[in-house]
């Protein structure tokens, strides 16, 4: 059987007591990479390589931490959802790349 | 009405994982997600492939307007923290709040969905429509899906706090109001993908 | 599979007694195909090692280790054996590698692009529903359906298509590569002997895919060069006036014949030399091997002409009676066409 | 509301379900055992639908220039043929062998969502239904199974043909996916006490990985299928070159769903031979965790090779030089798995029922079609190959020569669990015989075929081409084929008539738990959930001399789910919505979602209490 529920009470308890303060830092970190990439655009003077990699990294990092936080990925018991998550990204990691090199050649 | 009117003996810590139909729940509703990922993923690959055939239709770096993205991203993002806020006071077991938060939630998921509404009217009187070019159709195609997850996710959200008006908080209510928090903020996540690569590098080119 | 083993045997010495040489891929008629065959020899050659073990031991297996009426013993439960798994692990392993040295290797000489050499002959092949389009634009030339190359050289070939995907290939040449509508795709074959070869569309296109056929024609270089100047040649039309401007007003609005006309439909010159009607009507008077079913050209013509959509269901060739042609008037333009032949 | 265990005491004799019977019984049910049971039905209908559209195919090619049918009519049969065959037949019929078994091999009562599952067939059934309705309203889909655009954009085809394969897809793709998400919810949350994932057998094993490639490969035909809809219905542009689209890009959507989909075919029929050839060896599976993970590996190499399918589309030397190495790396994990099998019988006890013969002739055919397969992965070579009767009878000697002759071996193995009836062994044994030769008389001649120029997908061929004597012998093995298919069908119909007396053990050497329990089993499977103590399970117990699993719980009433009618409606709601959108009636689409949606809203309103079996107490009845 799959024990991926067992909740000891010693977790319950820490459950419990968990606040929001995680999940608002989480969220003014959200906000400032959103901030961060929309400045990037925004500002218009920087060139088109370089803003792109700046609006990926920042996507890829904020979709880590909501995906830690919010959908408490982070949290024990979260090894198939883990496994689920990653294993769609790696078919669409490879859907991508052909997106971007395949479709024109 | 108090909170504790509706939860008749104890209620486990975690009531979405307390019972088997509620841990296959948490976990078939991940496996779906994990689908999702790739649904998501298939209609961007289809975009980034597409993006650059506009055609004789408007150019995105005229088209998106930058204040608009943003308002709708500043929506979706608070919206996704008012419903964490939603599953910790269900973990308090605390029915008012928890009613209150969801409806903080889908009060922001319709005015996300009606921003976006106003946004696609106002590319369609600019010449901007599904069968304008490939640009048109596949953007169309990705925030509509995205826009229609959004109004499912507000139906679902309201049909639960009616749930939760006549059932209460139990066993077979929590891993609803769980899995519809968790697919919030899968849309959320999915919406970050959106306004980088569909509008700041469509603005940017 | 006791029955598969002599199966094998049969049918490779089948092999040698069917197929065309101007058709089969087993029988090499250039390099490119060459290069493609012995790739499949290695390969057919390592599967039937790997065949020959396999059936080995399922029939030593499956005789010696029967159970008997009425035998109840158990079997040793035996779990694995970290040796045997690694043979079998790292032996594929050995031989994939044997296999995918070369395959690379080709991968990229078939890739080289001669769009730019100025030796090469440059060939953009166009594919319409159900025919083929040859342009030769170093010549400023336009045929169809019967490719006309010069041995010894290299042909480099842009393929593109006109409405929906199709695949050029002769087999006997070279393998096919697709013709994607929108964007070009280039491929190169030589041709080192003189003759005829069959090409064939190879993706499904329609009701008449199956009837897509085309003819590769070699010949020698000074051949080639007077193929040219007969195509550069004005056209020469109907001798009858009458006949001459019924041709021009119903066939000329499409197709094309020296320098009149257009090229929305197959380029005519030259039609009576051709070794088809349509790509698939042999013409008896024409081919080096008539068969006792084929009609001479005047015929195959006339078919054609009166009802297209009988020989290639879905075609776009109004019929003679769309065409209000008369039956003097299907005979003569068929005459006339049939004894268009260019000398090279 | 109490807790659940609380409640289950409290109320075992008190809630009345309403339980039905005949008909409504099946249109209602949620017992796997039974939905298995009508995949199975609706799946061999279809399988026979196929067969008979194989066998007008066959007919056609017999001789050159053959006008039996129209070249139109021909293109719909092989588009429809293989359509069908892989959506709506072997599809179903995996999924017909996973239903009846997966919960029983596992030890569980039923699946994780018992109500998905039986919405998964109808949505199936449904989707396959719309499908073959073009036969009959004359617009049939002609655009080959992989509906290459722009031949099936609405430009080239304008007629409703292709509509119906992209509607019917999408219904049937939709229980596809809750199929695929269901078995591995099952599989992850349901198993017995003690059965960690190294003790699950293989055949579970491959139901496992074939449920994670379904739920990552099916999102994305379902993209796809909406991007070709869009296109037909509503003048968008994905695939439309004069707006900007490109048709490689439909190539590349279709492969990357289309390449792990048969392994989604394929990966079920390892499990099977696995389980078919260790019984009837009476040996354990040689190299169990090497075979699982060759599995993985397969499955996972199995996203990585779309592009194979796409070496003459003109991707460049490097995306086929990288397609190629990847694609020829599957051998060695499959390798691995033909040599376990081998070594499985070796020094065992083979005992020759139908179902073994159907394994053991499956593994040389598989092995036939594998070794082409690599010789079709050499991307120079397969221009040479590449639309040719060459791939045509690869991909035959692995789908039917693999998958079908895995799903007859199954199916005459697990017959008797799923309806308590043997099937006749001297029929069977016809059945396998005629099928087998008929088999390799129709494909093995069309690999030459392929080699000597003749490409795939023609309607017919002109003569003096070689073409001739190897299309006749095909078409008889094809007609030896459907002789073995008709064998089977006489067979199963005289099981029908004898009376339920299969045995539990039905094959005296089971080795996993299904066969620890009646055949067919109560609709609780286990009155106690068992506690397994290794690798086959029921083997070892036998072994230890017992004749019983040790149980893991105390007896006591069994919870089960309310049967219900929402999963049929829901369905019939899709399925019109799909003939609104095709024929543009949007009052029609509109009210067929609406009646979809508001069986999503009762299923979400009402809960299900389920009612309370006791065993005993049945018995005590019986």
């Amino acid at each position: 059987m799959a024990s991926n529920h067992s909740v000891s009470g010693e977790e319950a308890k820490r459950h419990k007591l968990e606040g929001p303060q995680k999940h608002i830092v989480a969220f003014v970190l959200s906000l400032a990479l959103t901030i961060i990439a929309f400045a990037a655009v925004a500002a218009g003077e920087i060139n088109t390589t370089f803003t792109y990699i700046i609006l990926v990294v920042m996507a890829l990092i904020q979709v880590f931490v909501q995906l830690a936080f919010w959908m408490h990925m982070k949290d024990r018991g979260h090894l198939f959802p883990i496994i689920c998550i990653l294993s769609g990204v790696f078919v669409v990691f490879a859907m991508v790349i052909m997106a971007v090199y395949w479709v024109w050649w | 009405m108090s909170a504790h009117q509706h939860v008749e003996g104890h209620l486990p810590h975690e009531p979405e994982k307390a019972t088997l139909e509620g841990r296959n729940k948490v976990l078939g509703f991940w496996i779906f997600l994990g689908a999702e990922v790739v649904l998501f993923g298939t209609l961007f690959s289809a975009f980034i492939a597409l993006r650059h055939q506009v055609l004789d239709g408007p150019h995105p770096s005229h088209l998106f307007e930058l204040p608009m993205v943003f308002a709708a991203t500043m929506i979706l993002l608070t919206s996704s923290l008012m419903s964490v806020f939603a599953v910790q006071a269900m973990h308090r077991n605390k029915m008012k709040a928890l009613i209150g938060w969801l409806f903080v939630t889908i009060i922001l998921g319709l005015a996300f969905l009606g921003l976006e509404i106003y946004e696609f009217n106002t590319y369609v009187s600019e010449g901007h429509k599904m069968n304008t070019s490939a640009f048109s159709s596949s953007f169309y195609t990705l925030v509509g899906f995205h826009g229609a997850h959004v109004a499912f996710g507000v139906l679902w959200i309201s049909l639960l706090i009616a749930q939760l008006f006549k059932k209460g908080l139990t066993v077979v209510t929590a891993p609803k109001i769980y899995l519809s928090m968790i697919y919030w903020h899968f849309i959320d996540v999915v919406w970050v993908f959106i306004f980088t690569v569909v509008y700041l590098m469509g603005k940017v080119g | 599979m006791k029955r598969i083993l002599p199966l094998l045997a049969g049918m490779a010495l089948l092999l040698s007694a069917c197929g065309r040489a101007d058709l089969s891929t087993l029988d090499p008629q250039g390099p490119v195909a060459q290069k493609q065959f012995d790739l499949m020899k290695i390969s057919i050659s390592i599967m039937t090692l790997v065949v020959v073990v396999v059936f080995a031991i399922c029939v030593y297996v499956l005789v010696r280790f029967r159970r008997r009426k009425g035998d109840k013993t158990i079997p040793k439960q035996v779990e694995g054996n970290h040796k045997l798994e690694i043979i079998w692990t790292v032996i594929p392993l050995v031989l994939l590698l044997i296999l995918g040295v070369p395959t690379i290797q080709s991968v990229f000489g078939m890739a080289t692009d001669y769009s730019k050499d100025k030796n090469a002959i440059q060939v953009k092949v166009t594919s319409h529903l159900y025919w083929w389009e040859f342009e030769y634009p170093q010549y400023g030339v336009t045929t169809a359906q019967e490719l006309v190359v010069p041995t010894g050289k290299k042909i480099s070939f842009e393929l593109v298509s006109a409405d929906v995907k199709h695949a050029f290939w002769i087999p006997s040449i070279g393998g096919k590569m697709d013709t994607n509508p929108g964007s070009s795709n280039r491929m190169y074959l030589e041709f080192p002997k003189e003759g005829v070869y069959r090409g064939k569309c190879a993706e499904l296109c329609g009701p008449s895919h199956a009837l897509m056929d085309f003819k590769a024609k070699s010949v020698s270089p000074e051949s080639f060069d007077r193929w040219i100047a007969a195509m550069k040649a004005p056209a020469s039309m109907p001798a009858d006036p009458k006949l001459a401007e019924t041709f021009r007003s119903k066939c000329l609005a499409c197709h094309a014949v020296g320098d009149q006309g257009t090229n929305g439909a197959p380029n005519l010159t030259g039609i009576g030399g051709r070794q088809t009607i349509a790509g698939i009507l042999y013409n008896s008077d024409v081919v080096a091997d008539p068969q006792p079913e084929d009609k001479t050209t005047v015929e195959n013509l006339k078919e054609w002409i009166t009802d297209p959509q009988k020989v290639k269901p879905g075609n776009q060739m109004p019929s003679a009676a769309d065409n209000q042609l008369t039956p003097e008037e299907i005979d003569g333009i068929a005459k006339y066409l049939a004894g268009y032949k260019l000398d090279y | 509301m109490a807790t659940h265990a609380a409640h289950a005491h409290a109320h075992a004799h008190t809630h009345t379900v309403k339980r039905y019977k005949g008909l409504m019984d099946w249109l209602t049910t949620v017992d796997h055992k039974k939905i298995g049971i009508l995949y199975l039905l609706a799946g061999f209908i279809f399988f026979l639908v196929g067969g008979l559209e194989a066998i007008l195919i066959r007919i056609q090619l017999m001789k050159p220039m053959n006008d039996f049918v129209a070249a139109d009519t021909f293109n719909e049969l092989l588009t429809m043929h293989g359509t069908t065959m892989i959506f709506l037949a072997a599809m179903p019929m995996l999924f017909a062998l996973m239903n009846a078994v997966i919960p029983l091999q596992i030890g569980a009562r039923d699946v994780a969502f018992p109500f998905l599952n039986a919405l998964g067939f109808w949505t199936f059934f449904f989707g396959g239904l719309l499908l073959n309705i073009s036969w009959f309203t004359g617009t049939v889909p002609d655009a080959g199974w992989t509906s290459y655009v722009p031949l099936a954009g609405p430009t080239y085809n304008g007629t409703h043909g292709v509509d119906y394969y992209v509607i019917g897809l999408q219904i049937a793709g939709i229980g596809t996916l809750l199929g695929g998400i269901n078995f591995m919810a099952t599989i992850i949350n349901m198993r017995a006490p003690g059965m960690s994932f190294m003790r699950m057998p293989m055949f579970t094993w491959a139901i496992f990985i074939t449920s994670v490639l379904i739920v990552f490969a099916f999102p994305v035909l379902t993209v796809g299928l909406v991007a070709i809809m869009f296109d037909r219905l509503f003048q968008a542009n994905f695939f439309e070159v004069g707006g900007g689209g490109n048709g490689v890009l439909w190539e590349h959507i279709f492969w990357v769903f289309g390449h792990p989909e048969v392994y989604i075919l394929i990966l079920p029929a390892f499990g099977v031979i696995s389980e078919v050839v260790a019984t009837f060896a009476r040996k354990r599976l040689f190299g169990y965790s090497s075979m699982v993970f060759a599995i993985v590996l397969i499955a996972f190499l199995g996203f990585m090779v779309w592009a194979h399918h796409m070496f003459t589309t003109g991707l460049g030397p490097v995306a086929n030089a990288l397609f190629s190495i990847a694609t020829m790396l599957i051998a060695v994990p499959t390798g691995v798995k033909i040599f376990n099998w081998l070594f499985t019988l070796w020094g065992g006890s083979i005992k020759f029922t139908t179902a073994n013969l159907f394994a053991v002739g499956f593994i040389p055919t598989f092995v036939l079609g594998g070794v082409t397969g690599v010789m079709l992965a050499s991307a120079p070579a397969d221009y040479q190959y590449h639309d040719s009767y060459f791939v045509v009878a690869h991909f035959h000697y692995v789908i039917v020569g693999g998958l079908i002759l895995g799903i007859f071996a199954g199916l005459h193995y697990w017959w008797p669990k799923m309806f308590g009836r043997m099937l006749n062994e001297g029929l069977g044994k016809l059945t396998f015989w005629t099928f087998f030769t008929g088999f390799h008389l129709t494909f093995f001649v069309q690999h030459f075929l392929g080699l000597l120029g003749m490409p795939r997908r023609v309607w017919t061929y002109l003569p003096n081409q070689g073409f001739e004597t190897m299309n006749l012998i095909s078409s008889i093995g094809a007609f030896l084929m459907g002789i073995g298919t008709i064998v089977f069908v006489v067979n199963v119909i005289i099981a029908w008539a004898k009376p339920r007396n299969a045995a539990a053990d039905a094959w005296e050497d089971g080795r996993t738990l299904e066969w620890s329990i009646p055949s067919p089993p109560p609709e609780y499977n286990f009155k106690q959930i068992p506690l397994v103590r290794g690798l086959d399970a029921w083997w070892k117990e036998k072994m230890d001399g017992k004749t019983a699993m040790t149980p893991a719980e105390p007896l006591g009433p069994i919870h089960m789910p309310s049967p219900s009618i929402l999963p049929l409606i829901m369905s019939i709601g899709l399925f019109i919505a799909g003939f609104g959108f095709m024929y543009q009636n949007h009052w029609v689409a509109a009210g067929g979602i609406l009646v979809t949606f508001v069986c999503m809203f009762l299923r979400s309103v009402y809960d299900d209490h389920g009612f309370h079996i006791d065993p005993e107490e049945e018995e005590v009845q019986a």
